[in-house]
């Protein structure tokens, strides 16, 4: 008798554990963010996930009626975690870059992509070239194209790569360093809509070079999951075709970001 | 896989010496620091003994990680009276941050270690120089200080690979060391193979380091008879313990 | 000599060290009831003798018999003896009860635990029983009052009485005894001498190696010359104390001072 | 906002989520303790042991591990072990769902890892300082190899190594903010999340560094206790 309740559990067990959710049609979507990168993914006083990403996130799952869970995930290792299938799809804000393209598909965009540079309010920079940033201290998340802009273009400069968005903008609060180069949107939310943002504004000309914003904003997926992607793209379609995008759009931007207009 | 070696190799090259800037300028301003604290440490005086047992424990009792936070985030909050203070320059650099942070870590852990050896000066070696009329001054000079180095001089060494080691984490604030640059090269990669050679690196520093101490060691205690001591097998391995925490 | 009467036989015995030979073939027997001290200049192999005796070194080659357990020895150097003849070393060890020059008493153990152990663990007996056992030994080496101290609190001569008490509470076949005063003060070897002058009067089985000449001569009934690995002469202590026959022995004695 | 309504408990303040980072902090030092020591114990038998390979196999473990940054070790573990889980997985069933380490068991594998290495030179050295006469005695009354370590040697070397593993347990403590690198949300990690929303760096840090030296405190008097009981009876000057 209790052997064969053992056997039953430990090939329950067996069933659970390493082929978790074989069954296609019952499956959970898993769904990598990083949960510091506001107003796209954050972590609430709660300890929650939330943010426009994951918003948007969850109303593409409940389009496809799938269940969804989020997965937190630094932002250095989000790429190789995707690889090891810790989650099936990203959705962090990411651009959609040939680089990227080597390891991972995306999905079509869901955002316009550009990059800022950002500035205190006291700052009197206002030549962004390269000649003009020369000697000048300059921060940036690290792994992100904004690093990689800033690499290639100015390497008179000091350039600092942090781990998280979070801890660029304390450092430009602070002033340790004097510009950075950040997502356009999130840039634009932080210091509109923050009262800690307060400090800083936007300078300069948008930075648009396909080169490193890439084809705007996608959801990076593993490249042998063409199903999934088409599966998200459809449902993308949908809502943004029923006001749905519009919706949570507005809930966090005063801008539509889907054009940047 | 050697390809990549050779691609990130002056990266990995300059991050190495970072790495070994950052340890032996904090290990070496905490070594000028320790031993007037540790003397003050043993002092009979509550009011001079407190304070420093404070700092002690507080520094090894924290992560060194959360007190490179501390250190480098929390200034900032201060921005303004720190300016006030003529201190925002120093507090603004992330290396001086890293300095300041490696070297206050490493000084308490020091302060422990020459407070033992001082300890283990046999009472009576001081007592034949008192009985022969030495000075305070000299006593400390010519008798216990040398003697206690030499008690300390493993642990210091073991001191300064935690050091070596625990700076890896310097990259959270920027600074691209060996552990900076790997974690960059393996975000532009995602190829597992920059660990391994970064685990190559460090292991081939240590590993330098401690034949290079032994070697001192052995110079600076000529005199002690070490028969049967050198030629265990395991010792060289044995000057790394992390046993420099004992108390 | 009736065989039921021999304790402890030992024959042949061989023991090298990277090469040196330090017993060249020994042999011993004792009956039951004596008490054999082996004397000797320090290296002359007593030591190791005594320790091969209980296989705490074990020998190149020999036999050692005690009462219906034979161990036959032909190893090659340094060879680990095989698993079955590990439980026979095991078991004779336990029928010989060994007392050392430094006590090595657990440290981690009151004296009781200590006496108790070996019984307990090694014979499996009862606890209780062995409990009052062990108090009875200890109050006869006069160490019961101190039955719950830890050996670090004791004096020498305190601690290798609770060390005899522990050997005895096996109930040995043979005691043995490795020069067991040689690390007390001057003041405290008596009390040990005493004890195991009591062990002599009642009968005990014993083997002993000492540098109290005087006390051997008056405790044993037999005593053995070792000199370089090999026994000299033996024979009754007044044949060897007052008529030494071999040139080293005369020497040894000269020099001992007795 | 003032600085406790920041560490309340509640929807508003992160003292809550302090907490539960608290829990994970000490369940991960917790699970690691018992495999690590574990694993350090075979590491300290394989050192001396009369097998020249298993010495040099332990000579080897704990050089690496003890030259290299715990960082690294946790790096190498969380991607490298991950990956090759995942290799062989779909390498004996190409239909295998994928594996994920989570970062708590690299964690537990990584400072595992490392405690076992330290760990096992603590043991190696207790065992060697033990008083071999000590264990001849048990052997002279005829106990097995394995009784004496059992009665004799084991609760020695534990007591000689106790005052080197306690300081290998709270490094191990501190180590676990290490795991905050890779996305574990221990104390460390929910303090750098409450700092990202609430920009007040210094306020949630030095909570963190008091609750860690709070923890290390507590440890350390917990420790010493153990060591006057272990050492009972042996006289020490």
């Amino acid at each position: 008798m209790n052997k064969h309740i053992s056997a039953l559990a430990l090939s329950l067990l067996l069933s659970v554990i390493p082929f978790s959710g074989v069954n296609a049609a019952e499956k959970t979507i898993r769904i990598g963010t990083e949960g510091a990168y506001p107003p796209f993914n954050f972590f609430n006083a709660d300890g929650k996930l939330a943010g426009f990403d994951v918003e948007l996130a969850q109303a593409l799952c409940d389009k496809m009626q799938t269940k969804c869970t989020f997965v937190a995930q630094d932002w250095d290792g989000i790429i190789p975690a995707l690889l090891a299938g810790k989650y099936d799809v990203i959705v962090a804000s990411m651009f959609i870059t040939e680089k990227r393209k080597l390891k991972v598909d995306f999905s079509d965009p869901y955002q316009k992509s550009a990059m800022t540079f950002v500035i205190g309010k006291d700052s009197t920079l206002t030549d962004f070239s390269p000649e003009g940033m020369d000697g000048k201290i300059i921060g940036a998340q690290g792994s992100t194209t904004q690093g990689d802009f800033l690499n290639a273009l100015y390497p008179n400069s000091d350039i600092r790569l942090y781990p998280t968005q979070d801890a660029v903008n304390l450092d430009l609060i602070s002033g340790r360093i004097d510009a950075q180069v950040g997502d356009m949107i999130p840039m634009l939310d932080w210091t509109k809509k923050s009262t800690d943002g307060n400090c800083c504004t936007l300078a300069g000309e948008p930075i648009t070079d396909p080169k490193y914003v890439g084809d705007g904003v996608g959801m990076a997926l593993r490249q042998e999951d063409d199903e999934l992607r088409l599966k998200l793209n459809e449902a993308l379609a949908a809502v943004i075709a029923d006001g749905t995008y519009k919706k949570i759009n507005d809930k966090f931007f005063s801008v539509n970001i889907l054009t940047l207009q | 896989m050697l390809e990549l070696l050779i691609t990130y190799a002056p990266k990995f090259f300059d991050g190495a010496l970072m790495t070994l800037k950052l340890t032996f300028i904090s290990v070496s301003i905490a070594a000028l620091l320790s031993l007037p604290l540790a003397i003050l440490r043993r002092s009979k005086n509550s009011a001079l003994q407190l304070p420093i047992r404070l700092f002690v424990s507080f520094f090894r009792g924290t992560p060194l990680l959360a007190q490179l936070f501390l250190v480098y985030y929390g200034s900032g909050q201060f921005r303004l009276e720190l300016t006030d203070l003529g201190l925002w320059w120093f507090f603004r650099d992330p290396l001086y941050c890293a300095l300041f942070t490696f070297t206050l870590n490493s000084t308490a852990y020091q302060i422990e270690i020459l407070r033992g050896a001082l300890q283990a000066v046999s009472s009576g070696e001081i007592e034949a120089a008192v009985a022969i009329g030495m000075t305070r001054r000299l006593i400390y000079q010519k008798i216990i200080l040398p003697h206690a180095y030499r008690i300390a001089f493993p642990a210091l060494g073991n001191e300064v690979i935690l050091m070596l080691k625990g700076g890896a984490i310097a990259s959270v604030i920027t600074l691209m060391d060996l552990m900076g640059r790997t974690r960059q090269a393996f975000s532009q990669t995602f190829d597992i193979s920059v660990y391994f050679w970064a685990a190559l690196f460090y292991l081939l520093i240590t590993s330098a380091f401690v034949v290079a101490w032994r070697l001192l060691e052995r110079r600076l205690t000529r005199h002690i008879d070490y028969h049967g001591v050198n030629n265990l097998p395991s010792t060289s391995s044995a000057t790394m313990t992390g046993l420099n925490n004992a108390s | 000599m009736p065989a039921d009467s021999i304790a402890l036989q030992v024959t042949d015995l061989h023991k090298s060290y990277a090469g040196i030979e330090v017993l060249k073939g020994v042999s011993l027997n004792a009956n039951q009831h004596d008490v054999i001290s082996i004397i000797g200049a320090s290296g002359s192999g007593k030591s190791t003798l005594l320790r091969c005796l209980n296989l705490l070194e074990v020998p190149d080659s020999g036999h050692i018999q005690i009462q219906g357990e034979t161990l036959n020895l032909y190893a090659p150097h340094g060879a680990t003896p095989s698993h079955k003849s590990q439980r026979k070393i095991e078991s004779i060890r336990s029928r010989l009860g060994m007392v050392f020059q430094q006590f090595n008493l657990w440290s981690h153990m009151t004296v009781l635990e200590n006496v108790m152990l070996g019984p307990c663990s090694v014979l499996k007996r009862n606890r209780d029983e062995v409990a009052v056992y062990a108090k009875s030994l200890l109050e006869r080496v006069g160490m019961l009052d101190k039955c719950h101290s830890y050996p670090d609190n004791l004096s020498g001569g305190q601690k290798q009485r609770v060390a005899i008490a522990r050997a005895l509470c096996m109930n040995p076949q043979v005691l043995l005894f490795d020069e067991p005063t040689s690390a007390l003060d001057p003041e405290l070897v008596n009390e040990v001498l005493q004890v195991i002058r009591e062990l002599a009067d009642e009968g005990r089985t014993m083997i002993l190696v000492t540098h109290e000449m005087r006390f051997a001569r008056e405790v044993s009934s037999q005593v053995l010359f070792l000199h370089q690995g090999e026994i000299v002469e033996q024979g009754p202590p007044q044949q060897l104390f007052n008529d030494p026959q071999s040139k080293h022995l005369q020497r040894f004695l000269a020099s001992v001072n007795l | 906002m003032q600085w406790y309504e920041y560490l309340s408990y509640g929807s508003t303040g992160w003292g809550d989520e302090l907490l539960s980072g608290l829990v994970i902090t000490l369940s991960l030092a917790a699970v690691t303790l018992p495999l690590g020591l574990a694993l350090g114990l075979a590491v300290a038998a394989a050192s001396v042991s009369s097998s020249k390979a298993a010495r040099w196999g332990a000579l080897g473990f704990t050089t690496v591990i003890r030259g290299l940054p715990e960082l690294l070790s946790l790096f190498l573990i969380y991607h490298g072990v991950g990956m090759l889980i995942n290799n062989t997985l779909k390498w004996l069933n190409p239909e295998a769902d994928f594996f994920e380490l989570s970062p708590f068991v690299a964690g537990v594998i990584a400072l595992g890892l490392v405690f076992a290495g330290y760990a096992a030179e603590v043991l190696r050295g207790a065992w060697q300082a033990l008083d071999r006469g000590q264990s001849e005695a048990g052997l002279s009354i005829g106990m097995s190899k394995l009784q004496v370590f059992f009665h004799i040697e084991r609760p020695q070397i534990l007591r000689l190594a106790l005052p080197g593993l306690g300081n290998l347990w709270i490094n191990l403590i501190k180590d676990t903010a290490l795991v905050s690198v890779i996305a574990l949300s221990d104390l460390m990690r929910m303090a750098n999340i409450a700092v990202g929303s609430t920009k007040k760096p210094f306020l949630f840090f030095l909570t963190v560094c008091l609750m860690y030296w709070v923890i290390c405190i507590g440890c350390e008097f917990c420790i010493a206790k153990m060591e006057r009981r272990a050492n009972r009876g042996i006289r020490t000057l």
